[in-house]
Parts: structure tokens; sequence; C-alpha cells
């Protein structure tokens, strides 16, 4: 009844890569195994005991032949090394204007986080054709979030984030999983993703109850919590001013720099004292165990908001 | 195993190759035991590199007099150990069990020292799991550093003190005569765990007592 | 009363009965059999638990046991097979017995403690079943971090402890290896004189000995967070989760040849002798045993492509990864090459030696796949992993023990087996395992997540298809169990050497005497003279 | 052995192993930046050497122990580098 697929849908822009990179590697395998398995079954039949095949001159050595057999499989290893990597580096690296959207893993759901304000659980609506970046981060283990018919995967870490990102091009709904380990139900830890067509996307966007955008709601957050007093405009206060801190380089306390990334914003709200701006003391309260990860994210989105340098998106956190 | 049963044990054919494995094999499970000691030495790493300032400034609860005078008994319990050795392979049996004691007096010096240590440790609350408060801003990293400096110096205490009970079995075994110029081996080997145990100790001072002692 | 008895000389079986003369014995190879049935125990609970994972997933629901069970019972089976079974499978039953054989000596250089090593091997397992029976443990066989340390709520210490215990058993054994190789040999057994099979459990042995201390430690430190709540590996405590997995995969990356490389020694041992001919390229296939052994190690990193670990970091992993690709090719060919103008002999073992070329080349090319990056992002942590790695370990490892068990089992007890029964099962077990696992490389490349209880339903058939995989690869698995313990008393008598072997060890009675050889042999020629011995007879 | 009697030697290279002693921790108060990791390190291998080669005669070893002792540091070294290839070029 479900029938027997034999291969995945493919439906984001790297699919197709991969898919011809498993295809270059399924090739290779059938050659060389069925070398291999040609050689010993011939060979087991040609000269089993009592046959009358030619056995003159048996070698139990070659220097030609095992260089052959060394280097052979060194330069088809090395092509599909640099073939793998060069796909990686494409998937790695997020291309700009990429729509993000925070993704939170915790035992055992994931909670998805719009930056209009639209919230879901286990299910990830994405526009068709567009990039779409996933910033995760997990409330307690490590989750891994997988989506096969894109052809991506990336493990979901407590206390850091970590990006992966696809452009899907056909619309439909496919599967996500957790797939690193988790817990009792980590089984049932998946969903699915609605491709829409951007029109649908949007009406999407707007008629789902959304709450406020999460730099708004960011900004309730940055007052509730009395962020202000320190970080006031113009450098006053006891902390440095966050208007157009988003993606600067920041000079550190005790040498070095820092790309004020969300990786770091989020340290630096979570941990502050790990890296303190240079001119600053670390006198800033912990907020790590204050705020959920769906709190720190809308703080991020605000002070993202304030502005910054635009920076080409990378794959790294930004 | 009765006095007069031959040295060399039925699967050898000679005293010297009897010998030599027994070295090569104390020499392997010291490789063993390095990467024992690797294991955290390695999560040192990472967190002196990522933790860097945090590990400075928690290294500074350390007493580097203690952790200097340990390193010193230490060295000095490896001179008499390698005289132990010595005077085991010529058959002075007074030497050695001499030399062997004062090894265990040092060994057991060192403890004693290491106790003290622990015990302001737990004095100044700086114990994580048990007792941690850490004033400064980087409780994290300093965590982290006394964690890796219990497990470290436990780890390498635990030796000592196995150590500490091997020597006293040769001890008594020397006191009776059991080793000659024709057999000291057991001495012999013990001798190369003991020096490990000071190599350890000798990488574990600078590592986690003069991070920053400057300013 | 039997016609074929094997009383007629003294050996080490009919040297003492009592359970004292085995309990306390020092004889390696008595130490061998020891360690042969405390293995096979481990063996059939660890095949338990996967037969009851098999029948869960036979339907996409969970029916037959709860999501909590069915965490328990996979993590169950990769910590019994992978440390009470795998690890010790080749080296502590084949390698007690042969080594000293093989090199012409009486006994490994520390035979005490060679017997202490089993004793941590059975307090180790009874620790690790104990802990299992009384409520189990649910993190995997990988003992993730924070999962492992702050949120499982089941048995990780005892469990922790029971394979830190068992780490010291490895590296007693194999340091005893490594000074008795050393050591020991015959006079004349120079090294390029010795059989595959020692260079395979010297290769073998040193990764013990340089990878098993690094797991007690982690597994030690995984204990002191969990017990006393302090951050090393936990995030939220200020550790790092990565570090851990830095730690353990600098283990157990190289733990996999170590299930591996043994069986290339078995089967090299097996390809020359039934092939009645010299190992082809032995010089090449001894260093290509060091190089995987020694390159192994730099590897690890390849499990955590997706991990959140530095793209730089899982670049320079996976060239490195590629680069073991090319010893394992060696091999490869070079036991195909041996057939080239041989004799073959179609015995039990050599069937055992060509399934395991055929399932080692196909578990050795997918690992290809896992090294790729761009690929491994898909299939990481799917069931393609399941499979690559069944088909090294179980289609590799486990073909090469029982390939060598069927080999020296004449030597071991002076008995022959059924070999009508014996080329039967050889053949159930090909095809049962690859109906099991062949199906799994299909899921994997589905997206199918590894660790899943219950799963979406168009994964369905091929998991049917793999449960009764499995069912035939069990059954498989329980005929040379039954007729091997037949043969013990209705076994033909082997006589020294069935096989006309050329090896040390076939050169004395069987079952061997106490101290092995009445006179200790003197070696005079290469391995593996087969040719020269033909001509001889000619 | 050689004849003589090393319990002079041995005498002497204690006494280079507390020079050093005393210089690591001299070390330890000058302000190098990154440096003083690395001197630290420097001496203390040179201690671990001194000890290797002495006390425990690896001076009058055959290859095989030398590779044995170096054995384990060299792993430890692997270990150390690639995990570091990690963790600082996480950015």
């Amino acid at each position: 009844m479900n029938g027997l697929p034999l291969f995945p849908r493919a439906a984001s822009t790297i699919a197709p890569g991969v898919d011809a990179l498993f295809t270059g590697l399924m090739v290779m395998t059938i050659v060389f195994s069925g070398l291999i398995f040609f050689a010993i079954a011939f060979f087991a039949i040609r000269y089993r005991e009592g046959s009358k095949a030619n056995r003159d001159n048996p070698r139990s050595e070659s220097l030609p032949l095992e260089l052959t057999w060394m280097l052979v499989p060194l330069g088809i290893s090395f092509g599909f090394y640099f073939w793998g990597t060069t796909l990686f580096t494409r998937m790695h690296v997020a291309p700009p204007g990429a729509v993000d959207i925070y993704v939170v893993g915790k035992q055992w759901m994931w909670k998805i986080q719009h930056q209009q304000g639209n919230r879901e659980i286990n299910e990830l609506h994405v526009p068709l054709g567009r990039p779409v970046r996933l910033i995760m981060t997990s409330q307690d283990v490590i989750h891994s979030f997988f989506i096969p018919a894109f052809r991506i995967k990336q493990d979901v870490l407590p206390g850091r984030y970590t990006t992966e990102w696809f452009q899907a091009t056909q619309p439909g709904e496919y599967h996500f999983f957790c797939s690193q380990f988790c817990g009792t139900s980590h089984a049932s830890m998946r969903g699915r993703v609605v491709v829409m067509e951007q029109a649908a996307y949007e009406r999407w966007l707007a008629g789902a109850t959304p709450g406020a955008p999460m730099a708004t709601q960011g900004e309730e957050l940055f007052e509730r919590f009395g962020c202000a007093t320190c970080h006031r405009a113009n450098n006053t206060g006891r902390g440095p001013t966050l208007a157009g801190v988003a993606n600067s380089t920041v000079e550190l306390e005790g040498g070095g720099t820092a790309v004020a990334d969300r990786e770091y914003l989020r340290q630096s709200i979570l941990d502050p004292a790990a890296k303190v701006v240079r001119g600053y003391k670390p006198v800033m309260p912990v907020f790590r165990g204050q705020l959920t990860p769906d709190q720190v994210a809308q703080l991020v989105e605000y002070i993202r908001s304030l502005g910054g340098p635009r920076v080409a998106a990378k794959g790294g956190a930004q | 195993m009765s006095e007069n049963r031959a040295l060399v044990a039925h699967q050898f054919d000679t005293a010297a190759q009897q010998r030599g494995a027994a070295t090569l094999g104390m020499w392997i499970f010291l490789a063993t035991e390095v990467l024992f000691f690797g294991g955290m030495l390695m999560a040192y790493t990472v967190y002196r590199v990522t933790e860097g300032e945090a590990f400075a400034h928690a290294s500074r609860a350390q007493n580097i007099l203690l952790g200097g005078i340990n390193t010193a008994v230490l060295l000095t319990s490896s001179l008499t150990m390698a005289l132990a050795v010595h005077a085991a392979q010529g058959g002075r049996r007074t030497r050695s069990v001499m030399m062997l004691a004062s090894t265990m007096a040092l060994g057991a010096l060192f403890l004693g020292v290491k106790g003290v240590e622990y015990a302001e440790k737990f004095a100044e609350h700086l114990v994580p799991g048990v007792d941690f408060h850490w004033a400064g801003p980087d409780a994290g990293g300093a965590q982290i550093y006394f964690i890796l400096y219990f497990l470290l110096t436990g780890f390498h205490a635990l030796h000592l003190a196995i150590g500490i009970g091997v020597i006293a079995v040769l001890t008594a075994r020397a006191a009776r005569g059991r080793y000659s110029a024709a057999y000291s081996t057991p001495v012999e080997v013990a001798g190369l765990y003991w020096h490990f145990v000071d190599i350890v100790w000798i990488f574990l001072y600078p590592l986690i007592y003069l991070i920053r002692v400057y300013r | 009363m039997s016609p074929h008895s094997i009383t007629t000389h003294d050996h080490y079986l009919n040297a003492g009965y009592g359970p004292r003369s085995w309990l306390l014995t020092t004889d390696h190879k008595r130490i061998a059999i020891l360690y042969m049935l405390s293995i096979t125990f481990f063996f059939f609970v660890g095949g338990f638990f996967a037969f009851l994972m098999r029948l869960e997933l036979l339907t996409p629901n969970g029916d037959l046991v709860s999501a909590e069970t069915y965490n328990k019972l996979f993590s169950m089976h990769g910590i019994t097979m992978v440390w009470f079974f795998l690890i010790p499978s080749i080296p502590s039953v084949l390698g007690n017995f042969l080594v000293p054989m093989m090199v012409g000596a009486r006994d490994v250089a520390f035979p005490r403690l060679n017997l202490l090593s089993w004793y941590i091997y059975v307090v180790g397992g009874l620790f690790t079943l104990g802990a299992m029976i009384f409520g189990g443990v649910d993190t995997g066989w990988t003992f993730y971090t924070p999962f492992s340390s702050t949120y499982a709520h089941s048995n990780v210490i005892p469990v922790v402890i029971g394979i830190f215990i068992l780490g010291f058993s490895s590296i007693l054994t194999a340091l005893n290896f490594i000074v008795t190789i050393h050591t020991m040999r015959a006079p004349g057994l120079t090294w390029f004189r010795l059989p595959l099979f020692i260079w395979a459990m010297y290769a073998t042995s040193i990764i013990l000995v340089l990878a098993t201390p690094v797991l007690a430690i982690t597994l030690a430190m995984l204990g002191v967070e969990r017990i006393f709540g302090v951050g090393i590996f936990d995030p939220a405590l200020g550790g790092d989760p990565l570090l851990f997995q830095h730690l353990f995969w600098f283990y157990s990356h190289p733990a996999v040849y170590i299930m591996i490389l043994p069986a290339m020694g078995v089967v090299s041992e097996l390809i020359t002798c039934f092939a009645r001919k010299k190992v082809f390229g032995y010089r090449f296939m001894a260093y290509s045993l060091l190089a995987i052994a020694s390159v192994g190690f730099l590897v690890w990193g390849h499990h955590m492509f997706v991990s959140g670990q530095s793209a730089y970091a899982g670049m320079v992993f996976s060239a490195l990864s590629f680069i073991v690709a090319v010893p394992s090719a060696v091999k490869v060919f070079n036991w195909a090459a041996t057939l080239y103008k041989g004799t073959i002999a179609y015995h039990t073992p050599v069937l055992y030696g060509f399934g395991f070329i055929g399932l080692f080349t196909i578990g050795g090319l997918t690992g290809l796949f896992l090294a790729t990056l761009a690929l491994d992002v898909h299939v990481h942590d799917t069931y393609f992993v399941i499979a690559h790695f069944h088909y090294i370990m179980v289609g590799g490892a486990v073909m090469g023990y029982l390939g060598g068990i069927h080999y020296w089992w004449p030597k071991m007890t002076g008995r022959m087996y059924p070999e009508g029964w014996a080329k039967f099962a050889a053949l159930v077990l090909f095809v049962g395992f690859n109906l099991t696992f062949f199906p799994q490389f299909i899921l994997g490349y589905l997206g199918m997540p590894r660790r899943y209880h219950v799963y979406p339903p168009e994964f369905q058939v091929l998991n049917v298809l793999s449960t009764a995989g499995a069912t035939i690869l069990g059954i498989g698995y329980l005929i040379p169990f039954i007729y091997l313990i037949w043969s013990l008393r209705h076994g033909k008598n082997a006589g020294p050497n069935p096989w006309r072997s050329t090896g040390l060890e076939w050169r004395t009675p069987s079952p061997p005497p106490v101290h092995n050889f009445d006179e200790i042999p003197v070696v005079t020629t290469e391995p593996y003279t087969y040719v020269a011995e033909e001509e001889q007879r000619e | 052995m050689n004849g003589e009697s090393p319990t002079g030697l041995y005498v002497r290279v204690a006494g280079a192993l507390y020079f050093l002693l005393g210089l690591t921790v001299a070390c330890a108060f000058i302000d190098m930046g990154p440096f003083n990791i690395v001197v630290a390190l420097t001496i203390a291998v040179a201690k671990a050497v001194l000890v290797v080669l002495f006390f425990m005669h690896v001076r009058h070893a055959g290859g095989l122990t030398r590779v044995v002792a170096c054995a384990g540091a060299f792993w430890l070294l692997f270990m150390c580098v690639l995990t570091l290839t990690d963790f600082l070029t996480r950015n």
C-alpha cells in the first residue's frame, strides 16, 4: 500500500548535486566491487583444486601492481574528496538575502519562530524558491535537524547557534526528523516542512495569528529587563551602545577582536564575561538560565534591528 | 614461589629475555598511561584555549610555594628511586632498602602537602560539585579549571599512592635479600613507573600553578 | 567407546579437569577457551537485543515494546556487541590461542596477567550485565553528552564503570601480545617471516594500548560530570559537548579497526592456505595493516561532520579519511591476486574468507560515501550508516571470526566439524546477512534516521525485508553453535595438520601440548612456502 | 652498566632538574605574553627528557624502547592538534 520507494524526492537546489555525487560514488562502488567479485569468482573457479589451468610461474609479488592499486584508489579518492568538499562549501555558505528562521529543539519537539512573529511547533512553512536559513539552538540535549528531501542536516546544540540553509525547488510537504538521539521520544520528534508559493507564504504569514515581530518582542524584553539602563545611546552608559553593533567588529578586553554576529550577541547576553568589549568592565549580570532560547532570539533580532554594517551572509551564525 | 625456584619463568629461555620483556611491558604500559592523562590534558588544552582568561584568574588561587616544594620533593624522590635501582642492581641490600624507603617517604610527603592544598581548596569553597563559589566574573571557566585541577592532580595522586604501595612490597622483599646483581627486574620496572609519575607532575606544575603569576 | 579418541597424547585439554584447573590456569590456550565461552554468551545476549529491535521495526508503530525499552535495546545491543563481543573476539580468543604458537613460544610473556585480563573482562561484563538487568541504559553506545551526563535517567554510571573496567582487560591483552611478539619469537623467526595474523594482532594491539586509555578517562570524566553535576561537557554548566565527541571518537574510530584488523589477519591466513600459494604482496599486506592502524587514529572527526565541528576541521578529517581507503584497497586487491594461479580447495573456512572479502569491499566502499563531506550531511545518522558499519563489523569482523574458528577448530579441539553443515551455515549467513543489511542502505538514503522506534509508513517494506533477513541470520548463527558443540564428542579426529598448512601452529599435535612445542621450532623460511612444498613433493 | 658508578651522575641530573624548576618559576614571574606557556612547556620537556634519558636509562636503551617512549607523546600530540583544528577554526 505504501509502495517501495527506492530513492528520496529531491526538492532543494542542493539535492541534485548531492544525488549526482551519490550516483558517482555508486558507479565507483559497482565498478570496484564488480571487479573484485569477478576476479575472485573467476580465479576461484579457474584455479579450483583439480582443474587443469596453467599454473606456471605463479607470482607472489609485483611492485608495479602494488603501486597501481595504491595510486589509482588514491587518485579516485581525491577526486571524490574535492567533489564532496566543493559541494559542501556550497551547502555551508548561505546565499545573501536568506529568510532567517529561528529553530529551538527541546525534548521532544521543534519550536519555530519566524521574524514576523509567527510561531509553529513541528511544522515549518517556507517560501518556494528563496533561500531559507535556520538558526538553531537547543534547550536541553543535542538534537539534529534533518530534511531528507533537501539533503541537509545539522546538529542542534545547547548553548550555541548552528545554522543550515536550503532553497526549496518544489512546493509540497516533506518530512523533517530529529536525527541525533535525544532521549525517550526521539523518534516522535519530527514534523513536516510546507513549501509554499511566495504569495501563499505571505498569506500564511499574515493569516496565522501572528504575534508582534521578533524585534518588537525583543524591544519589550529589552525594556523589561532594564537593559537600557546601561546600554544607552552614545556610549554614555556602563555598557557599550548597541546601535550599529550587529555584524561590526568589536575590540575585546584582553586583546583580540570578534565579529558581533548572532552567536556573539547570544553569548554576550547569556554569558557576558566571556568576551567583554574593550574599555568596559565585566559588570553585566549573567542571563544564562534567566531567558528562554526564544527570548534570546528576540533580543538578538532587536539588537540587529538597531542597524549595523551589512555583510555577505556566511555559513556561521550571523 | 619458593626461594630455590629458578628465576626464569617457564615461558622464557633466558633471564635476559625475561628482563627485556618486563621492561618493554612497563614501557608500553607507560605509553597507555600517557594517553590516560592525555584525555584530561586534551580537555585542559581545549579549555585553556577557549577560557584562557578564566584559567589565568583561577590559577591565582593556587599556592605556588607548596606546589614548587612538592615538585622538588618529587624530583628528589626520582633521584632516590634511581639510586635504589642502582643499588639493587649492584646487590647492595642495605642501600637499596634505604633508598626505597626514602622514595616512599618523599612520596608520602608529597601526598601530605597535596592534602594540605586540597584542604585549602575546601576551605576556600573551590571544589566544584561539592562546594564551589567563585566571586570573579567568569565562574564557568574557573569551575572547569578546578574540575581539571582535581581530576589531574587526583589521578596523579592515585598513581603516586599505588607507586608507594608497590615500593612498600619491594622494600620488604629487598630487605629479605630477594634482589641481586642477577635479578633486580621488579625494582627496575617499578622505577620506570615512579619516574613516569614524576614526569606527569613536571608538566602539571607549570600547567596548573604557573599560568599567569606576574602582575 | 568413540572410535576417534584423541587421548593418545598429553595435551592442554586433558592436562587437568576440575574447575580449578580452568579458573586458575595460566595456559594461554585455556584462557582462549575461557574467552570463547564468555564472548559467545555476550554475542547471543547482544543478538537477542537485536532480534527484539528487528521485531519491533516490522511495523511503523511502536507495538511490541515502548519507546523507552526500544532505546534501551539498541543501546545495550551496541554496548554488548562492541565492547563485550567484537573488540575481544578475535584478539582474545584466536589471538590468545595462536600468538604464542605462531611465534613459536611456550606461552605469552605474562601468563598471569593474561588470566587477570580474563577476570577483568568477566567482572566488567557482569557489572554491565547487572546494570542491564536492573534497569538498563538508554544513551546509545556513544554516550553523547549532555544527554548521558545530565538528562538520561537510566543506569549510565554502572554501565560506564563496567566498560571502564573492561578497558583494562583490552590493555593487558594487547600489552601481552606486543611484548610476546617482540621478545619471544622462535629462532630464525624474523619480522618478515611472521604470518600476517601476527602482524594484524600487533597492529591491533598498538591501537588497543594507545586508544583504550582515552576511552577510560573520557568515561571517567562523564561519570564525574554526572555524579557531581559539574560542567565538563554540558554547556548549561559551561562545558563543550563536542569535546566529549572528540575524546570519544579518538577511541571509538580506532576501535573499528580493532575489530576489523584481526579479521583481515585471519582472512589472509585462510586465503593463502586454501589457495596453496603465498599471500600476494606480503610486505605490502604487513605494512598496510600498520598504515591502517596509525592513519586510523587521525580520522575520528568524520563522525562529526554535522556536529557543529568547524568546517575546516571537517575538510581535514575528510581528506585523512580518504587516505585510509588506500591501504584497505591494497589488502583487497592482494587477496584477490593471491588466488591467481593458486590451487583452491573449497573448505568451509575459505568460504568465510570469500564472504569477508566481498562484504568488506562493500562496507569499505560505502565508507567512502560517509567520508565525502557533502554526502555525509545527508546520510549521517541514518540507516545508511547502520548498514555500512554492519557490513564492516558483522560482514567483516564476525565472518572473519567464524572463518578463523572453523579454520583453527581442529587445532583447538583436535576434532573436525561436519563439513556439509558448515558450508550450509556459511551460505545461510551470507544470504541472511545481505538480506538484513542491504535494504538498510536504501532506507538510509531515503532518510530514515537511526535509533527510531517508530517511523513513517513508507519505510515499512524495506524494514520488513530487513527483519526477514535478520531471522535467517539468527538461524545461521545457531547452526555452527550446534554442530561445533556436537563435534567436540563426535567429530572426526583432525590430526596435527588437516589443511596441510605451513604455519608453526600446525607443527604440533592437535590439541597442542601444554607447552605448545616439545621442541621449539627453528624457522628458516619465509611464511606460506606452499609452492616450494608442492615442488618438493614432485 | 659501564663500570663507573652513576651515583654522581644521578646527583648532577637532579641538580639540573632543581635548576630547571627554579628557572620555570622565575620565568613565570616575567610577562612574556603568549610566550610564557611556550617557555614553561619547553622547560618541562627538558626536565622530562632528563628524567627519561638518565633515570629511566633510555640513554642506554635500544631503538624499540625509544620508539615506545615517544609513541605516547606523539599520539597525545596528534589528538590535541587535530582537536584544535576544530576549536581554533570555529568562526
